[in-house]
């Protein structure tokens, strides 16, 4: 073995535990890594990239267990090295950086006394430490490098937390670094930020990495090579711009298509508004959050409310739901002014007008089965009973694609993300709604499963002539499905317009930043950004 | 945890010395001076657990009502009288008493005694001590003793108590533990003072927990107290009293759980003094309530009861069976000749049908306030009636209220007497028509005119033949079951030394342990 | 030391056993359920058996004990021997036939207090945290106020008042258990009600009762599960040391935790007999806690290797 | 601080209301009792007179609401008055008590804190292991017995040899040493029954953070496994554990009648319920105040040692 390569993989095995049974994570993936480079890992949820990435540190989470194949890290066989030697590996000269970093750094400790901990424990005084963890600190570009460290993680944003988390695992100057998704969980104007930062300082120190996500786009202003996993299965592996130029596998090229759905242009709203926001101004308690917003919902038509986190998007959609009454203006829905509180709605007020949640997992309760979170609705609203329900479910089971027979009965947790978003759209569907709000529906989904839950959601529009008020951050979310665009940033409305006007210069500022953060499949467009601003 | 109150009693020979003194006036040693035994020892802190003893005992005589304040108030005062350990009445703080008619009673108090305090006992303080318990806004027990008492003076040396009417009786109710002897200030005791002219000075009092005497060195018994230190401790759980005498932390516990007592004999480590008296557990009904207003009842439940098996179970032996006879063996018209009920399902059965019944079913209350084991005596007696096709339904009763709530309150429950030494007395106080004690209920034209009778009646034969007709009609007509007599159950180290005769009076040497005991 | 190679030895054969019993559960159940009970440790095994073994002795109590429950058999103390197993007690009853007959007693009483506890504590606790504001206060705080007070005392004093038949028994208990339970209840609806389920049901228009079977008590049932073991146990406890304090079960009904008090002074000469009801109790929480805790296990999802 | 200090202040408000609901409730269910303090002072030798008179010697002719706001008004002065049995000043009667009753919980708790503490450490550190499982197991057992039955077991194994008293027998002047020694078997008797709970708390806490993605984070840190215990899952444990620990520290101090009877100790639990029997409520209602003061000021010390361990509540951004 060439003394240049860092990192070496062989037919990798992992199992993961499955009641008694131990089924396949890993099957037989390969992997060589030299020193100073960057290798991306791709796939969708439940790949196995992360497994991969774990493995490369010789950790099986609980529950799993490496099974088969080789690991070899600078000459040392992870597979067969004692506990404490990979412990005193781990750290000192591989590293990790998690997906959320929010939830990875202990929130009992300051982040100083985080980063100090593996280099006190390999060796290194206490205040050397703190020295280099400033200068760390300052080359990631966080703000107050002098100070920063001594607060907790909850006082820190989430992009300078990402930042101050590849600074900790810089620590030690190791050999390998690996980054689980460290920009997944950011806001696309701060991704940019981290992403620069990461890039700058693992080519600064030379240092390898293994960089994990699923998005195409990203990975390509951070990788040398690529290499795209499937259920466990390597799919094929190649440099950068190769692989971005001519996709082999079939698969590969499926993840380049899921960018291209796009509606049909609609001509502009005309007639009446649906739902017409009228000057809303609300908040929680002192904290006034939404500032006079205003704007139209069309029947049959999207209207995508665009803002990062914070910007009063969810706001919006719980003053019209009724959660939150306004302080200020009012809803109109289909002519009649809302009462402000859903408490004081008719049932049928409240059926004409559904939600879509993020998260189905929350929005789903886990103890119910299908049969009842979809059939409740229609129970409730429209009086169906016994076979007619029965019948009503399974037609909604088929209308979002799953098979009515195979389903009925589950639990939300037998299902995958994707299917429980389905469920969540079927169980607004069974209101017979004139409104469904979603609210960042496919933000928690992989891109493909992105791509049929936006035309499961464009079908029944189109099939039922259902208006959407669709929050989102994702601008080629809104690029897809939008008609008509709001762009919202601090509880107020920047912009607003139908789409092609809207991806059209001039844009306010703010929309222009905006849409200029989204990355691109273009592995020098990170440096052009860069340079242009 | 309660006791009765006064319902014990001084023996027949007690009073009856307390009449021969009427005529003789004359002074009668206390039963020490004569029965001498071997000299005993000086010295020893003696060290009592007893199962009783609250945190909110309080210091007033009128509202004693427990052993620990029974045993400690015997630990720091004189009464004007004593009972000796045969029963009989003793001069104690009263030199000598008189009544020339029964209605005038004269006390001579003993010169040259003295309180802790040093203080001398004068005729004020005795006449104080009296008052206390006397009077329209006494809050005392014995409240009632008084009630006949018209006046009590001070006649130089003497207390001269009147009462509106004769009664022969009024020197042994002087002996009543409640009438300690305090000393007075204008006229009237302090009730929260612990100075007494007894034969122990406290030293520290915490209710409920402990008390510590020291022996008074100026006490004018000279041959009584010969410990150096006395400590009272309240120890409630009787397995903690058991743990206590066996780990020598106490010299003396009462209240053995008739369980262990073979137990404890077997380990060797300790006396077990069970002493046979009058006292006997009683399960009274109310007479005037069906279905108890039918003797024939009455009856069945009497032979539906196991009385040997009760005094093996309940008393552990310690004790005997009764004839429902609320007179015990130890009494002089004693009827020992009474067609003994044994335990009989078919007699009882035999009662049921003359009643007209086939089955019974009633409720019996009890509560270990009654007596303890009163609940293992329901749920046994429950059993053995069973065999007779008597349902009775066990209730047991919270201890705390018991007193106010059940007895003498629901028509069938458990209950205790000390025993009376005088028939007269028993008979009176517990079964004379009317009487505040019948807690039965009960009344018999015959027994009543018996009862009158036989007071006056003065050839000893006839009053013998009354008295045991009494018993009879108690026996078998009456509206108690009284299944046994209870001895007094107490056990010491083995160290601890006890004159040959220990009163069965009141339990614990009739609470006089402390001055009349010592060690090896 | 008698005691402690018999302890030994009880747990040496306890483990072979429940592994059998175990295996025979795979063997006999439907296949979805025998995969779950091929999952579950020894030590849930050796808890679904004890309790089997106590449920079924408590129905099956007059068939399986030699003599009736209050019937005086024979004299006081008797040592165990071919016709008293067990010996017999204070009054002469056989030992065992009231240690069967208390298991049904015991075990009825506590699992009717204890779920009466907990269906006033949790549905309170589910409808104070649905509701929030003011009475949720009201309800939060009296409940702080009643906890405040020592639960022992505050029973003794519900019990003089309301006497002390089998149903004020259990009337008392589990209105102070009750408080507990509202607690745990309460906290644990706190979690559920946040979530977006609750709030997309309640756009829906659904009414309180709803929410609280369909949404909150389901999600909510896994803690309270496991406290209803641990309460359940308590129960004999705090029955015992009413007995203990003068007011327990009526006699002459069979229950352990009366049977312990009754029989604890025998422990001072070393006597094992008392040892038996309270033994009882213990290996029926033992086995309790080993399940609820394999419960719970199961429901946080934890993964736990081994 | 600022924030705490705004807390402290309104559960200390929350608790005055608390205290003053408990002593409704005691007030009433002590009404509510068959009987009242001159009956059961008098016993059985009661007539109607000399209760009458006594009640009216007590005040206790009065009407209910009457008592209640005389007594009220007393203690908000600061008065708990005298013990209408005993006729002495509640504070000297209840004042050694305490003393007593809080050296025992004391006592109890420095021992069964820290070892419930480094048992719950060590069984979540080796979880599913054969020490978890006789800790468990055995801390299970514990509990499972009755109070006073574990309390004569231990007098039958450790008093009855002579190695310690079986009895209490405590005074104001015993040294430190002395005191310990002889109150250790109930001290130990209550550490059998607090600890189970309190490791069970701390084992379920710890384990229950394992998950976090933190503590895999710190595992991928190299962290060795009883630093990430001590270090990483401990101190955002510490909330649970510390409102455990609360509650059986209350539980000491309010629940411990029965052990108190068995080793004679002269605690609070014994004379509440020794006053409950006499109906002697001024008594009554005064420990009952203790009683539910201890379970406040503990329940708000473990909310304001949460808030200070957890740097979310006391920092913000």
């Amino acid at each position: 073995m060439s003394s240049d390569v860092l990192l070496q993989i062989r037919d990798l095995q992992i199992e993961g535990r499955a009641g008694e049974d131990w089924l396949p994570i890993i099957k037989g993936v390969n992997l060589t890594l030299k020193r100073g480079e960057v290798l991306g890992l791709i796939g969708e949820s439940g790949a196995g990239k992360s497994t991969l990435g774990l493995a490369a540190m010789g950790f099986a989470r609980d529950g799993c267990r490496i099974s088969g194949g080789e690991i070899n890290f600078d000459g040392i066989d992870l597979r067969t090295a004692s506990e404490r030697a990979k412990r005193n590996l781990r750290g000192q000269r591989i590293a990790y950086v998690a997906q959320s970093a929010a939830a990875s750094f202990n929130p009992a400790h300051k982040l100083i006394d985080q980063y100090c901990e593996v280099p006190v424990l390999g060796g290194m005084s206490r205040s050397k430490a703190a020295d280099e963890a400033v200068t760390l600190y300052r080359k990631m570009q966080l703000p107050d490098p002098e100070d920063i460290g001594f607060r907790y993680p909850h006082q820190v944003s989430g992009g300078q937390l990402q930042r101050a988390m590849t600074a900790m695992a810089m620590a030690c100057h190791p050999d390998l670094i690996i980054f689980d998704e460290p920009t997944t969980a950011l806001d696309v104007t701060t991704q940019i930020e981290v992403l620069a930062a990461i890039r700058d300082i693992v080519r600064d120190f030379n240092t390898a990495a293994i960089y994990i996500t699923h998005d195409l786009a990203v990975v390509a202003q951070m990788a040398d090579r690529i290499k795209i996993l499937l259920r466990g299965d390597e799919v094929e592996e190649a440099d950068t711009r190769a692989m971005l130029a001519a996709p082999k596998a079939e698969y590969t090229k499926s993840l380049w298509a899921v960018r291209s759905f796009t509606r049909p242009e609609q001509p502009p709203a005309e007639g009446a508004p649906l739902v017409s926001v009228q000057g809303v101004t609300a908040g929680y308690g002192k904290a006034q959050i939404l500032h006079d917003v205003s704007f139209d919902i069309h029947p049959g038509r999207t209207v995508a409310v665009v803002g990062e986190s914070g910007s009063g998007k969810s706001t919006v959609a719980r003053v019209i739901t009724g959660l939150l009454p306004p302080r200020e203006g009012q809803v109109v829905f289909d002519g009649q002014p809302l009462p402000p509180d859903y408490r004081a709605r008719t049932r049928d007020q409240l059926r004409q007008c559904q939600m879509i949640y993020q998260m189905a997992d929350t929005a789903l309760n886990p103890k119910l089965p299908l049969r009842e979170l979809i059939g409740r609705p229609a129970q409730m609203y429209l009086g169906l009973k016994g076979r007619a329900l029965d019948a009503r479910v399974r037609d909604l089971l088929a209308l979002i694609e799953l098979e009515p027979d195979q389903y009925i009965d589950r639990l939300p947790s037998e299902l995958s993300g994707g299917q429980k978003q389905r469920i969540g759209i079927a169980r607004a569907l069974a209101a017979e709604p004139r409104l469904i709000i979603c609210d960042e529906v496919t933000s928690a989904l992989d891109q493909i499963v992105q791509e049929g839950i936006l035309k499961l959601l464009d079908r029944l529009q189109r099939e039922f002539g259902l208006a959407y008020m669709f929050i989102t951050h994702d601008l080629s979310t809104v690029r897809a499905i939008a008609d008509d665009v709001v762009v919202m940033q601090l509880g107020r409305v920047v912009e607003q317009g139908p789409k092609p006007e809207m991806f059209t210069p001039p844009h306010a500022p703010y929309t222009d930043l905006l849409l200029s953060s989204v990355p691109e499949m273009d592995p020098d467009w990170l440096t052009r950004l860069l340079a242009a601003r | 945890m309660h006791n009765k109150p006064t319902r014990n009693s001084v023996t027949r020979r007690g009073l009856l010395k307390g009449a021969t003194a009427l005529g003789a006036a004359g002074l009668i040693l206390p039963a020490s001076y004569r029965a001498a035994q071997a000299t005993p020892n000086q010295g020893g802190t003696f060290r009592i657990g007893l199962g009783h003893g609250n945190s909110t005992d309080g210091y007033d005589p009128g509202l004693w009502d427990n052993l620990y304040a029974q045993v400690f108030a015997a630990s720091r005062h004189n009464q004007l009288i004593e009972v000796d350990a045969d029963g009989q009445l003793a001069p104690e703080i009263a030199e000598s008493w008189e009544s020339p008619d029964g209605k005038t009673w004269v006390f001579r108090i003993r010169e040259g005694v003295s309180f802790h305090s040093g203080k001398t006992v004068t005729v004020e303080d005795v006449i104080a001590s009296l008052n206390h318990h006397r009077g329209d806004d006494a809050t005392s027990a014995i409240k009632q003793f008084f009630d006949p008492v018209t006046d009590i003076s001070a006649d130089g040396q003497n207390v001269v108590v009147t009462l509106d009417a004769p009664n022969g009786d009024f020197a042994y109710l002087m002996s009543d533990y409640h009438l300690a002897i305090m000393p007075s200030v204008d006229g009237r005791i302090d009730p929260a003072s612990t100075d007494g002219c007894g034969p122990y000075v406290v030293e520290s009092y915490e209710p409920g927990v402990q008390a510590s005497l020291t022996r008074n060195p100026d006490y004018w018994k000279s041959d009584r107290a010969h410990f150096d230190r006395v400590e009272i401790l309240a120890i409630l759980d009787s397995a903690a009293r058991l743990n206590a005498l066996m780990t020598g932390q106490v010299d003396l516990i009462d209240q053995i759980d008739p369980a262990t007592i073979g137990m404890l004999e077997a380990r060797n480590v300790a006396n077990i003094l069970s002493i046979p008296g009058n006292a006997h557990y009683v399960f009274p009904m109310d007479s005037r309530a069906a279905p108890f207003n039918d003797n024939n009842v009455r009856l069945a439940l009497k032979y539906a009861i196991d009385r040997q098996e009760m005094v093996d179970k309940i008393l552990g032996g310690h004790g005997a069976v009764s004839n429902d006879n609320p007179i015990g063996p130890a009494n002089r018209y004693f009827h020992a000749d009474m067609e003994a009920k044994t335990f009989d399902p078919d007699r009882a059965r035999f009662h049921l049908r003359e009643a007209g019944m086939e089955s019974l079913s009633v409720d019996l209350h009890v509560a270990d306030a009654a007596f303890s084991g009163a609940v293992d005596a329901g749920a046994l007696f429950a059993e053995t009636a069973a065999q007779s096709g008597i349902n009775i339904n066990l209730v047991r009763e919270p201890n705390d209220g018991y007193w106010d709530n059940v007895w003498m309150q629901k028509p069938f429950c458990a209950s205790y007497w000390g025993g009376r030494a005088v028939e007269d007395h028993m008979f009176t106080t517990g079964y004379a028509t009317g009487a505040s004690w019948n807690d039965s209920f009960w009344s018999n034209e015959r027994f009543d005119e018996l009862l009158v009778m036989a007071r006056s009646e003065i050839n000893e034969d006839l009053r013998r033949e009354m008295y045991q007709e009494m018993q009879q009609i108690v026996s078998f007509e009456g509206s108690v079951i009284i299944p046994m007599n209870n001895n007094f159950v107490m056990a010491t180290a083995q160290n601890v030394v006890t004159p040959e005769q220990v009163s069965a009076n009141w339990n614990l040497d009739g609470f006089r342990c402390v001055e009349r005991w010592w060690f090896a | 030391m008698n005691v402690l190679i018999f302890l030994v030895l009880a747990i040496a054969a306890s483990i072979p056993l429940s592994y059998a019993f175990r295996a025979g559960l795979v063997r006999v159940l439907p296949h979805e359920k025998a995969l779950v009970a091929r999952d579950m440790p020894l030590t849930a095994a050796f808890g679904i058996m004890v309790i089997g073994v106590y449920v079924i002795v408590a129905f099956a109590a007059p068939l399986l004990a030699p003599f009736p429950e209050r019937a005086v058999v024979g004299s006081q103390f008797q040592p165990w021997d071919s016709t008293y197993l067990l010996g017999t007690d204070r009054l002469g009853r056989d030992m065992l036939s009231r240690l069967i007959y208390g298991a049904r007693n015991t075990v009825g009483i506590a699992f009717a207090t204890t779920a009466l506890a907990f269906v006033v504590g949790a549905l309170l606790g589910i409808w104070a945290a649905l509701r929030g504001g003011w009475l949720d206060q009201l309800l939060s705080r009296f409940v702080d106020a009643l906890m405040a007070i020592p639960s022992l005392i505050f029973s003794l004093l519900l019990l003089t008042i309301f006497g002390t038949s089998v149903l004020t028994l259990i009337l008392v208990i589990a209105a102070v258990d009750a408080t507990r339970v509202y607690r745990i209840a309460r906290s644990v609806s706190q979690g559920v009600v946040v979530m977006d389920y609750i709030e997309a049901a309640r756009l829906r228009g659904e009414g309180n009762w709803y929410l609280i079977r369909h949404e909150i008590l389901p999600n909510a049932l896994a803690p309270l599960v496991a406290e209803f073991g641990l309460r359940f146990c308590f129960v004999f406890l705090t029955i015992s040391s009413l007995s203990f304090l003068g007011l327990g079960i009526q006699p002459p009904t069979a229950d352990w935790g009366s049977m312990v008090r009754d029989n604890a002074t025998l422990i001072t000469f070393g006597d094992m007999t008392p040892l038996m009801p309270a033994g009882a109790i213990a290996l029926l929480t033992v086995a309790v806690n080993f399940v609820v805790d394999w419960q719970l296990y199961r429901a946080s999802g934890l993964k736990e290797q081994g | 601080m600022h924030a705490v200090l705004m807390m402290i202040l309104q559960r200390l408000g929350l608790g005055i209301l608390t205290l003053f609901v408990v002593s409704v409730v005691i007030f009433g269910a002590t009404e509510l009792l068959p009987g009242d303090l001159a009956s059961s002072l008098l016993g059985q030798s009661a007539t109607p007179e000399t209760v009458a008179a006594l009640r009216q010697q007590m005040g206790l002719d009065q009407p209910a609401p009457v008592r209640y706001w005389t007594w009220l008004t007393g203690v908000v002065q600061g008065d708990f008055g005298v013990s209408l049995a005993t006729r002495r000043p509640i504070s000297d009667m209840m004042s050694m008590r305490l003393g007593n009753t809080v050296f025992l919980a004391l006592y109890a708790a420095a021992i069964a804190v820290p070892l419930s503490l480094v048992l719950g450490i060590l069984a979540a550190l080796w979880r599913n292991s054969l020490f978890d499982r006789v800790a468990n197991a055995g801390a299970l057992s514990a509990i499972s017995f009755p109070e006073f039955f574990v309390a004569y077991i231990l007098i039958f194994l450790l008093a009855q040899s002579g190695v310690f008293p079986s009895m209490v027998r405590i005074s104001p002047a015993m040294g430190l040493t002395d005191k310990l020694y002889v109150t250790f078997l109930p001290a130990l008797t209550l550490t059998l029954v607090v600890t189970a709970h309190m490791m069970r708390m701390t084992r379920a806490a710890i384990i229950n953070l394992m998950a976090s993605p933190y503590i895999e984070m710190a595992r991928l840190k190299g962290v060795s496994p009883l630093r990430i215990v001590l270090r990483h899952a401990l101190p955002n444990a510490l909330a649970p554990i510390i409102n455990v620990v609360a509650l059986n520290l209350a539980y000491l101090i309010t629940g411990v009648v029965v052990v108190e009877v068995v080793f004679v100790y002269p605690g609070l639990g014994q004379l509440m319920v020794d006053s409950v029997a006499k109906r002697d409520i001024a008594v009554v209602q005064a420990i009952a105040l203790i009683f539910a003061s201890a379970y406040v000021l503990l329940n708000l010390t473990a909310d304001v040692l949460s808030t200070l361990t957890n740097p979310r509540l006391m920092r913000r951004k």
